[in-house]
């Protein structure tokens, strides 16, 4: 777990100094803040709900990779794990409203919610309206019937396509904010973790975990899982977590899902096929169809290895949102 | 005696120093039930806000000077506790009195005011292990000592008494908010972290009374 | 260096069944061999050269997440860091043909090199007509004057990129290869290895690399490199990339560039971007212009941490191509 | 003695035998100037070919017999040595006689077409460490036991001894090709693994004609 960087306490800024030299054409900071992020072009003039999501950093492409066209307008980015300020979620909030009010997108985190809770108070003396939904997806955090208290991890990714698209569209602040939560609401995810991460300004890992063990359900901060096993195959791996996701949200067969699977840093794309293989398998087997699949990176823990994955159970409406364009540069084009 | 501008920064550095002081122990009772940087931020936020107050800018009245110093405080550490210590300040800040130092009942609105304002903000409610059950205890103390004609110096030792004496509590408490969540029922038996702080906080503001009622 | 999969054995066959259930609009196999695949529909009756790569496994999204629109029409898997063979190069072959000539596009490996010979007198026999190009970006791995020695990295990507868009465009095969070798000669490529990784069938790292230190001009199969030195901070490690590209290729200043920053498989993002802050810095300090910057993962070695930094000197012509739209189940959209 | 298709077979499941008894040698020569996997693909290979040649239905014609023999072991081990003998095999078999048996004259157009066929696919030339550096004396070694009237078997064992011969003058050269090239200079002193691999195979096919000619 050797880092490529300088000074650890420098980690974040030039972090943020590299993802602005390389993509200036799609992301600017506002307030001479490096860690206030919009896109660029917006066109203030459109009828349009804006959305601003945050969170802390060491999660590429998350959180600051879904700001861009069919996506979301802003993002408030904080330390490594860490909240941004309530400070810096108002000013994004104020660079990218039209005045058709801010749907607030972020990961169910107590410091994320209290700050973005803060940020409303502060978005509300500017007049401009905001409406929360959290992230909470991850269904191994805490026992069903107490959805409110979950984690927000990979599976957010659908939420941001579903509300970008939504807004794209033209819905109002309260239509977007129904779609998001309908998206939320249907995503399911759950992790393993097989090694841990290092925060550049700590220098030592979070946590332990035996050369022959793994954690299911352990969350992109290295949270406590479900129960730490013996590092179990692959297939073992996918029924595990695919037993808790259907558990908590049984899919009819007949029913059209979508998939993520997604690696937490280390974990090559090879083994993350090698997983979906087996979700795929498993899903079909049970007459469920499979849509618009997602594998590689979309919610990281830096160089943690592991995987997660992510089931939405489908209507047409967002179905239709998630085919819906949309671009950007932390995602590259081949 | 009443509470001027000077001593409210006075009452900061106290507190600022209690927390210093207290750093380890803060660290440690996160990390066992969070994520081990509570003691860093408490520390870096009172340390920022008194740096703010020493500023020859700062503002000369003390409603301003503390809702800035929360939103100081905010912004340096943005973490649960940052953000809700930094509201109860801000609150705090808005009820001071617009004309006058602070006395005991003006204290008392203010002390309110900053309770009210982190429970809203966290949508917590006493009872679920956070700092609140250290806050509603100590809020309660001073109403007391009030009633009973205590000054603003007597209302402040029962407050922080009674924030000790709650602090104890929680460890018979379930964590249900924030990182402490996932460990359930083995969260029982170690005191919140939040509400050690919250403790740790008043006992500086006491010291600093005792010390300048007695010197 | 734990990793998720089933039988070691399999590993190579059941990341391909997983490629395919997961992408199947995209890519297909062809004879039977999952080590075959081609892009789906393709337009049997258009006037265009077909391209084809391959070499081995454990290197995602290479190979095969270049097979797509406006990039290659076919791709031979290989095993884990082994080359397909040549027989499976030549069933590909076959299938994309569309009787305008194959460009036959590989990096400079000798087992590769060997099969897609092999490959091309196969061809020549059901009389396709095959031009080779090898890439061989790789600076640290031969002296100058001896590039034809030097290994291909992950600059390929940029010859990928301009022959998928001059085939596209209807360049005749010569046109096609002039293009490809154009881009070839003109990028160059230099990686830094700071931890190893496993062969599943081996079963333990291929090298070892001390806990302080860094390889500096590391193959991606854990080749040796130019020197191993005690772990430098990101904006030394890129002056040493940066000084080698720039000795062997000196890049005028006024001069516009392309720049890969790729990770090799554990090295997180935010690391890449603290790696591109500096490029950045230093290549502008110079008078060069960058567009079309790139910073993921494009060549892996699996779970292996380190980097690599790719810069190609362009002209109007690759310009133009590099803009031209691509698309890969492998570089999925957000 | 001539070999008839059977024969063939044999000197394969010697070559076969060879290779599999010298697999770690193999394995470490490769390792210290390559990847390690040459032990692996030459017992692979080899076995794949027997396997092959053993099936009922394999051909009856010697040509057809080595070239989908060659073909066999390319698909089965395609790195740099697999898929330069097969070559090597294939076109033996593409020169082999169309009619009767193989004699040393005729052995020698097929170890020529063998050995040219290679450096052809390898673009390798001779004195740069590669498995041509062991090819090339024991090709000149089969030619000159022929002219002085030597058959298949004496030809056969010339042509493996200075194929022995070879590989320890190859530890003399320096490495330009392959995985090998990296190394440079410290690549003198150690002989090559695919030299070595072929005097091996060549041993393999010795041993079976002193087998064959004694038993
Ligand atoms: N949702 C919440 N509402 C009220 N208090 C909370 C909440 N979540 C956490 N806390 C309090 O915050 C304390 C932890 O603070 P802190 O270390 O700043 O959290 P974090 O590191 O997760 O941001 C807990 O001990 C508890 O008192
Ligand atoms: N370009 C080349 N031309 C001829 N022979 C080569 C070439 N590259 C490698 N070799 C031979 O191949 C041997 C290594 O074979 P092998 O282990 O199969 O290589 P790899 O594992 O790289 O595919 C070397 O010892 C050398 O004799
Ligand atoms: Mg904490
Ligand atoms: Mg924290
Ligand atoms: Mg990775
Ligand atoms: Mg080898």
């Amino acid at each position: 777990m050797k880092k490529l960087m300088n000074k650890p306490d420098q980690f974040v800024t030039e972090m943020l100094e590299g993802i602005l030299a390389a993509h200036p054409d799609e992301l600017q900071s506002v307030g001479n803040d490096l860690h206030c992020l919009v896109a660029v072009g917006m066109d203030a003039a459109r009828r349009k709900v804006a959305i601003v999501t945050g969170g802390g950093s060491g999660h590429l492409p998350l959180f600051l990779g879904f700001v861009g066209p069919g996506l979301l307008d802003g993002v408030a980015v904080g330390n490594v794990f860490a909240s941004p300020s309530a400070r810096q979620i108002a000013q994004v909030t104020s660079a990218v409203d039209r005045g058709h009010g801010v749907l607030f997108l972020y990961g169910n985190y107590s410091g994320d919610v209290i700050n973005f809770g803060m940020a409303s108070e502060m978005a509300d003396v500017s007049g401009i309206r905001t409406v929360h939904v959290t992230g909470n997806d991850d269904a191994a955090s805490s026992v069903k019937g107490e959805e409110d208290k979950r984690r927000g991890v990979a599976g957010i990714y659908f939420a941001y396509k579903a509300a970008g698209a939504a807004a794209d569209e033209g819905l109002d602040l309260e239509g977007v904010a129904r779609v998001t939560r309908k998206a939320v609401d249907r995503t399911r995810t759950v992790g393993v973790a097989l090694s841990p991460c290092i925060i550049p300004e700590v220098g030592r890992p979070g946590f332990t975990i035996g050369d022959n063990e793994m954690e299911l359900g352990m969350g992109i901060h290295g949270e406590k899982g479900i129960s730490r096993t013996a590092l179990k195959t692959a297939d073992e791996t996918v029924d595990a977590m695919l037993d808790i996701i259907l558990t908590d949200m049984p899919i009819p067969g007949g029913s059209t899902v979508s998939v993520l699977v997604n690696g937490l840093g280390a974990t090559p794309r090879e083994e993350l096929y090698i997983l979906y293989r087996r979700v795929h398998k498993i899903l079909v087997g049970k007459g469920i169809t499979l849509r618009r699949v997602r594998i590689g990176e979309f919610a990281t823990s830096m160089e943690m290895s592991g995987a997660s994955v992510s089931v939405i159970l489908l209507d047409e409406e967002l179905s239709h949102y998630l085919d819906c364009a949309a671009s950007s540069p932390l995602f590259p084009c081949p | 005696m009443d509470l001027c501008r000077n001593d409210v920064i006075g009452v900061f550095d106290a507190m600022s120093r209690s927390v210093t002081t207290g750093k380890d122990l803060l660290t440690s009772l996160d990390a066992d039930l969070g994520d081990g940087d509570l003691g860093l931020t408490m520390v870096n936020g009172f340390y920022a806000i008194c740096q703010f107050m020493a500023r020859d800018d700062a503002p000369a009245d003390t409603a301003q000077l503390l809702m800035q110093a929360g939103f100081t405080m905010a912004e340096t550490v943005p973490s649960t506790m940052g953000t809700l210590v930094s509201t109860g300040i801000i609150r705090a800040g808005k009820a001071a009195p617009v004309r006058g130092d602070i006395d005991a009942a003006a204290g008392l609105e203010m002390f309110r005011a900053a309770v009210e304002g982190i429970a809203v903000r966290s949508k917590a409610k006493r009872g679920e292990k956070t700092l609140l059950d250290a806050l509603y205890p100590a809020l309660e103390a001073w109403e007391a000592a009030l009633s009973t004609g205590g000054d603003i110096a007597a209302c402040m030792d029962a407050a922080s008494r009674a924030a000790d004496l709650a602090v104890v509590a929680t460890a018979g408490l379930l964590s249900v908010h924030g990182k402490a969540a996932v460990f359930g029922d083995q969260s029982i038996g170690k005191p919140d972290p939040g509400a050690s702080a919250i403790a740790m906080i008043m006992r500086g503001a006491r010291e600093w009374f005792l010390r300048s009622v007695t010197g």
